[in-house]
């Protein structure tokens, strides 16, 4: 027990349920105080119980075992004792989950559809015009009304600190509210075993002050900034067409599954849209940090480094790497 | 369905013969042979699951562990799920509830010996069959839930191997527990009523009964799984407007009463031997009953608690976060009736009491964990983390596991002839003890540090390391505790103390014949006049409450390592005798005179009581049958072929079944 | 079959009801989950048609209530040759045996006449969710009926070998206790799944 | 055989009450209401459980009501939010 009072004081716990960080997730956590104190309570009482009587009448010479068959008084007690304890858990509970279930309203709520795939997240701040990935940015000190939306297979959308889970089922749209205290980033990962990759499956919540979300929110909006320098020009253009060399022409470019705002022709809806991929921190279902070394390991064979992903290996050339990354470096 | 007709000598039919060798164990319609087969095949499988699990804590032991690829880890972690619910504690239970359930309501066998025989070779057959997929492309790999759409998965042939193997499992299931209800509803022996029965027994017909209802309804989601996967069908494919959700709610309907299918006769081992070693009565008989029955009665009603992240909205949320909570009630009755047994009594600690005592204290955890699965928000955190795999395995292993160990070292004895050491027997129990709760108190902690299940890594940095490395430490006791039970077996084998009938003096009626009992099991049947009749044959209840022993001569006492002679009139005199009021533990104790006592031949005693007693012939068409089963499995995966071959086996194996004669002269 | 030594005679059980016949009743409970849960998927899926066809393009009331009849009466055979067998007649007990079974056979032979309209008329297992809880949940009933009738025709020549012994209406009570379960199956089928339109 | 009479008069009425207009709101409990009797004739007289022991009832029983119940509660989990998966995705 005493390793449930060290896991909670503890600092480097970042997916603890047990710190939540915003509305939703501390409602769900008082209702663990209360039932956690009664579990212990009753686990106390009856374990003490237990021992106490294999102790107390273990065998000993000359002692006779009594002979009863029951006593009916006790055994009605012994009923009716839980049901009220699970009576008085079911009230805060059922109370709780409607709570947690209202739709925030209001003009400033954020709306963000929210879609599991094999094995990134995509958002859609479907009233801002934004579609991202992995990473989530909303503000602080406000309900975020999240659309949960399947894809390919079952996922789940959790951010242990903030709020509870959702199961992201094919074909069916749920919802979860989130909230986040104070700035920071939470993280989260997939719930849902969804295949090879399901541990890879990871996810961020970035809260802002609310202030500095607009300016995220402006940002986004803006279209990608043209390539600045020619190694860049080469990227975009080996993004939208492919090369020209056997191994990539005529197969599918990077433009045929990722979108770029701004970039003609890139238009992809299948993988991450990568309109300000740079501004970023990490990257392929934030498993990796968004830098050089690591952009270059993943474009070289992206199922190595994530089993399953279905970017496929293109066989790039060390020359078309140093061309892609260098333009997806200037997608501030 | 085989009656009376001349029997026929030899030709096509003949039955066979054998009464020892490896034939006649092929062979055999005895529910004894049965359940030592059932028993050892599930303790086989019980190492295999184990070993899938030391692979997936080595991996787990440090951060970014690489001793698995995540194909191979997936592959292990859903069939270690899918052995050891499926190939371990459904048939070790089974095992015991075939070798002891005629035992204990005074029948000679179960009412359909055959049908027995092919139950165990068509769990036998879905075992290997189900691992035979690790030779031939891939296990299965979606996780024993085997969540649609992700099961549809075509990449490999493991989730047809899943649909069909578990089908295959549930014939043998859904066979046998036809098999056992119909045997204590007709099969008891004359004054047995209901409520004079052994709670294991009730426990078998209750949980006979959430198999019979259970089964059906998973092997409809599997046939749906299996034409998605197999004929293009579109039960569970979003793409074409079905609801993955259909899914969990047919897998959810069958997985909860399935929690309860291997709760339950763990459960009725710790009420048998409880009051054994405890010297009472069972606290409570009516309540433990009833409760067992509420339990799988609600049980019902409760599935949809695995699918409170789902998304089903706050109204279905509420109703099965209610119905959960309540679950919890007959459970607790039945704790406190366990405690209340304990109570008063004359406890002597042998390793099966010690084992139900661990079920009945690792059981209060895994309870208490449950009730906060019904906080539906909490459970939003907890779902599909370590916190469950936690809980599930306090329920699983430290209840069921517990629970059979409890069984294995109870009936051992009467199963062998010879008990198992007890001084080994509590080491076992110790290290068993604290290598569980190392393994599985840290999975609550990674739980609710937010370490999610079936990751085959998890990331540094987020404070799982060390209670990874304390939960890996913890599974690797629990393997060495395993070979400490395997040594004590072998000991036991070789030199294990004689067990004489009544070892334990114990409380019901398998006790009163031979230990191993004889094929026809009673030489008479007993007429039963109490319940825990056997114990009302050796004691009476003295009028301050107490109960003394009853002596030829009439006098009473406490005192150990004493044999007397049952007072019973029926058998005269032979069955009961060898009880011996004996601690195995108290080491030196006398072997008991009963052991080296001849029995006379089975025949000669039935003849003398004018009854021939015919026992049915061992059969070759419950193998036969069972072992078409499979073929048609692989007939559906690989070739039509194969598919009438397995077809032929089948209606070639009924047809036998039916035409050959009742019995053979032996 | 525990007891089946000659000679026959009715073995003790505690409650003195047949084995078997507890078997099968146990069984056909068993059996109602299994129709359930095809049954609830079919219902769940009646309307998601896709582009394919939908239930009122296809089903012919008049023709399925023909072959629901045959079923029907297929159950009054089972009866009628129980009740010669317990009259001790086994010859009239084959005979509305084998009728049960033509009753049976003519049933499955209408079904698939059925299912060959309706794959000619685009619905095919895998055209539809609708597609496959229809032709996975009539399938399974028709699997049953051929079972059936594969014990009925068992028993038909078993009894004619002497095999069923002298007095022994029990396989068949048993098998006719079966066969009319099927029977009401289809009530239910034919009444949820043909009669009420969907919505 | 009077029961067999009944039976095929239930039948030819569910045909009939399905073509009749008039009754176009009535049908679905008439149809249960038809399909029930004709489950009960068939269990009670043809399976003989008017007359057998009460134990085959209680087997057969459990098992139809638990499936009653069980699957309707499943089905209204799916119907109370509008039916199985109302939005099917776009993409496969």
């Amino acid at each position: 027990m005493a390793a449930f009072a060290l896991s909670a004081c503890s600092t480097d716990t970042p997916q603890s349920v047990l710190q939540p960080q915003g509305e939703f997730a501390r409602k769900a956590d008082a209702l663990w105080d209360i039932t956690f104190a009664i579990a212990i309570a009753v686990f106390v009482v009856v374990q003490g119980l237990l021992l106490y009587a294999i102790f107390r009448y273990r065998h000993k010479p000359g002692r006779e075992a009594a002979q009863f068959h029951g006593n009916t008084r006790l055994e009605i007690a012994m009923t009716i004792i839980p049901a009220l304890i699970l009576l008085g858990l079911a009230v805060p509970t059922v109370a709780t989950v409607f709570d947690l279930a209202a739709e925030p309203t209001g003009a400033d709520v954020i709306h963000i559809s929210v879609e599991g795939r094999q094995f990134w997240w995509r958002y859609d701040y479907t009233d801002l015009d934004i579609v991202t990935a992995n990473e989530l940015h909303i503000p602080t000190g406000q309900p975020i009304d999240l659309s949960i939306e399947g894809y390919d297979v079952n996922h789940s959308f959790w951010v242990p600190r903030l709020g509870g889970t959702q199961d992201v089922v094919p074909g069916r749209t749920s919802r979860l509210t989130l909230e986040a205290d104070d700035p920071g980033t939470y993280l989260g990962q997939c719930k849902e075993f969804c295949g090879l990759s399901h541990s890879n499956m990871n996810l961020r919540v970035i809260a802002h002050d609310p202030g500095d979300f607009e300016q995220w929110v402006s940002d986004q909006q803006e279209p990608a900034a043209a390539p600045s320098d020619s190694l860049a020009a080469e990227g975009a253009e080996l993004f939208v067409n492919g090369a020209a060399d056997a191994q990539f022409a005529g197969g599918p470019s990077c433009a045929s599954c990722h979108a770029i705002e701004g970039l003609d022709g890139a238009v992809g809806i299948i993988g991450p849209n990568l309109t300000h991929f740079a501004a970023r921190n990490t990257f392929a279902g934030a498993i990796f940090q968004n830098n050089e070394s690591n952009l270059r390991a993943w474009l070289a064979n992206p199922p190595e480094r994530k089993p399953g992903s279905q970017m496929p290996n293109l066989q790039l050339t060390t020359g078309q790497i140093d061309a892609l990354v260098a333009y997806l470096q200037t997608l501030e | 369905m085989a009656t009376a007709v001349a029997p026929q000598q030899g030709g096509l039919f003949a039955r066979p013969t054998a009464k020892t060798g490896w034939w006649s164990w092929m062979t055999t319609v005895d529910h004894k042979k049965i359940g030592i087969l059932y028993g050892v095949t599930a303790f086989f499988f019980f190492i295999v699951g184990g070993v899938e699990a030391l692979l997936i804590r080595a991996q787990l032991a440090t951060p970014n562990g690489e001793v698995l690829s995540p194909a191979v880890y997936n592959q292990l972690f859903t069939m270690h799920g899918l052995t050891m619910i499926f190939f371990v504690v459904i048939p070790m239970g089974t095992a015991l509830m075939n070798f002891l359930l005629p035992l204990m309501i005074g029948a000679r066998d179960v009412a359909f010996p055959r049908l027995n025989a092919f139950s165990y070779w068509v769990f036998l057959s879905a075992g290997l069959f189900m691992y035979s997929a690790f030779l031939l492309g891939g296990a299965p790999d979606g996780g024993w839930f085997g969540y649609a759409p992700l099961s549809l998965d075509p990449v490999t042939d493991g989730m047809t191997y899943y649909s069909l193997g578990l089908q295959i499992a549930g014939i043998a299931s859904l066979a046998g527990a036809i098999n056992f209800i119909v045997t204590i509803i007709n099969m008891r022996a004359p004054g047995m009523t209901l409520m004079r029965m052994p709670v294991f027994v009730w426990m078998t017909l209750i949980t006979s009964f959430l198999l019979l209802f259970a089964v059906p309804v998973i092997g409809v989601a599997l046939w749906e799984l299996m034409f998605d996967r197999l004929f293009g069908a579109n039960f569970f494919d979003p793409a074409a407007g079905a609801d993955p959700l259909l899914w969990q709610h047919l897998f959810w309907l069958f997985g909860h009463p399935e929690v309860y299918i291997m709760i339950l006769p763990a459960m009725g081992i710790v009420s048998e031997v409880l009051p054994a070693f405890s010297r009472k009565p069972l606290f409570g008989y009516p309540a433990i009953v009833f409760s067992g029955a509420a339990i799988a009665f609600m049980g019902w009603g409760v599935w949809a608690h695995h699918m409170f992240a789902a998304g089903l909205g706050p109204v279905a949320n509420s109703a099965f976060a209610l119905s959960t909570m309540f679950i919890a009630v007959p459970t607790g009755v039945k704790i406190f009736n366990w405690i209340g047994t304990i109570w008063g009594g004359s406890v002597r600690l042998t390793t099966p009491f010690l084992f139900s005592a661990g079920f009945v204290s690792m059981f209060i955890i895994g309870g208490l964990s449950g009730v906060t699965h019904s906080i539906v928000p909490h459970d939003a955190q907890q779902t599909d983390t370590y916190y469950v795999v936690g809980h599930l395995h306090y329920v699983l292993f430290g209840g069921s596991i517990f629970g059979l160990f409890s069984g294995i070292y109870y009936w051992w004895p009467k199963v062998f002839g010879r008990l198992l050491s007890e001084k080994i027997g509590k080491f076992h129990f110790l290290l068993m003890l604290v290598g569980f709760n190392l393994t599985f108190m840290p999975f609550h902690i990674l739980g609710l540090l937010g370490m999610p299940r079936r990751q085959y890594y998890f990331p540094a940095n987020r404070g799982f390391e060390v209670w990874n490395l304390l939960a890996s430490i913890g599974a690797f006791t629990i393997a060495v505790s395993i070979l400490v039970f395997l040594y004590n077996v072998a000991v036991s084998r070789k030199k294990g103390e004689a067990a004489g009938a009544d070892p334990w003096d114990a409380r019901t009626l398998e006790w009163m014949t031979t230990s191993p009992p004889p094929e026809h099991n009673f030489d008479a049947i007993p007429v039963v006049r109490h319940r825990d009749d056997f114990w009302y044959r050796k004691y009476i209840t003295t009028p301050e409450g107490e109960s003394a022993r009853v002596f030829a001569g009439g006098a009473a006492s406490d005192e150990e390592q004493h044999s007397s002679e049952a007072a019973s009139d029926e058998p005269p005199s032979s069955s009961a005798e060898g009880a011996s009021d004996r601690e195995p533990n108290t080491a030196g104790a006398a072997p008991p005179e009963s052991s080296s006592e001849e029995r006379p031949h089975a025949g000669a005693s039935a003849e003398e009581q004018g009854h021939g007693i015919h026992l049915p012939s061992p059969s070759y068409f419950p193998l036969l049958t069972a072992a078409g089963m499979p073929v048609i499995g692989y007939g559906f995966i690989y070739s039509p072929i194969l598919l009438a071959a397995g077809a032929v086996m089948l209606l070639v194996g009924a047809f036998g079944w039916v035409l050959e004669p009742p019995a053979e002269e032996a | 079959m525990s007891a089946a030594h000659p000679p026959a005679e009715h073995p003790h059980t505690s409650t003195g009801l047949d084995n078997a016949k507890l078997a099968m009743w146990a069984f056909l409970g068993s059996e109602c989950l299994f129709f359930g849960s095809f049954i609830s998927t079919y219902l769940l899926y009646r309307n998601v048609t896709g582009d394919g066809p939908t239930s009122a393009d296809l089903y012919d009331i008049p023709y399925t209530s023909i072959s629901s009849f045959v079923l029907l009466m297929s159950s009054l055979t089972m009866v009628l040759a129980l009740s010669s067998v317990q009259n001790g007649d086994r010859r009239a007990m084959r005979i509305w045996l084998m009728a049960t079974a033509f009753l049976g056979l003519t049933f499955i032979g209408g079904q698939v006449f059925e299912f060959t309209t309706f794959v000619e008329e685009g619905l095919t297992l895998s055209t539809s969710a609708f597609g496959s809880s229809f032709f996975v949940l009539t399938g399974f009933h028709g699997a049953h009926v051929t079972i059936g009738i594969l014990m009925l025709l068992g028993l038909t020549v078993m009894s004619s070998f002497g095999r069923l012994g002298p007095d022994d209406s029990r396989p068949v009570e048993v098998v006719g206790l079966y066969w009319h379960f099927v029977d009401i199956v289809w009530i239910v089928i034919f009444t949820v799944i043909y009669l009420i339109p969907s919505g | 055989m009077k029961i067999a009479v009944v039976l095929a008069l239930i039948t030819l009425a569910e045909i009939a009450i399905y073509y009749i207009p008039a009754l176009a709101s009535l049908l679905i409990p008439l149809l249960v209401a038809f399909s029930f009797a004709k489950f009960m004739l068939v269990i009670l007289w043809f399976m003989h459980l008017r007359f057998d022991s009460r134990i085959f009832t209680r087997l057969f029983a459990a098992g139809l009501l638990l499936t009653l119940t069980v699957f309707i509660l499943m089905l209204l989990t799916f119907f109370l939010r509008g039916g199985p998966a109302p939005t099917p995705p776009g993409i496969t």
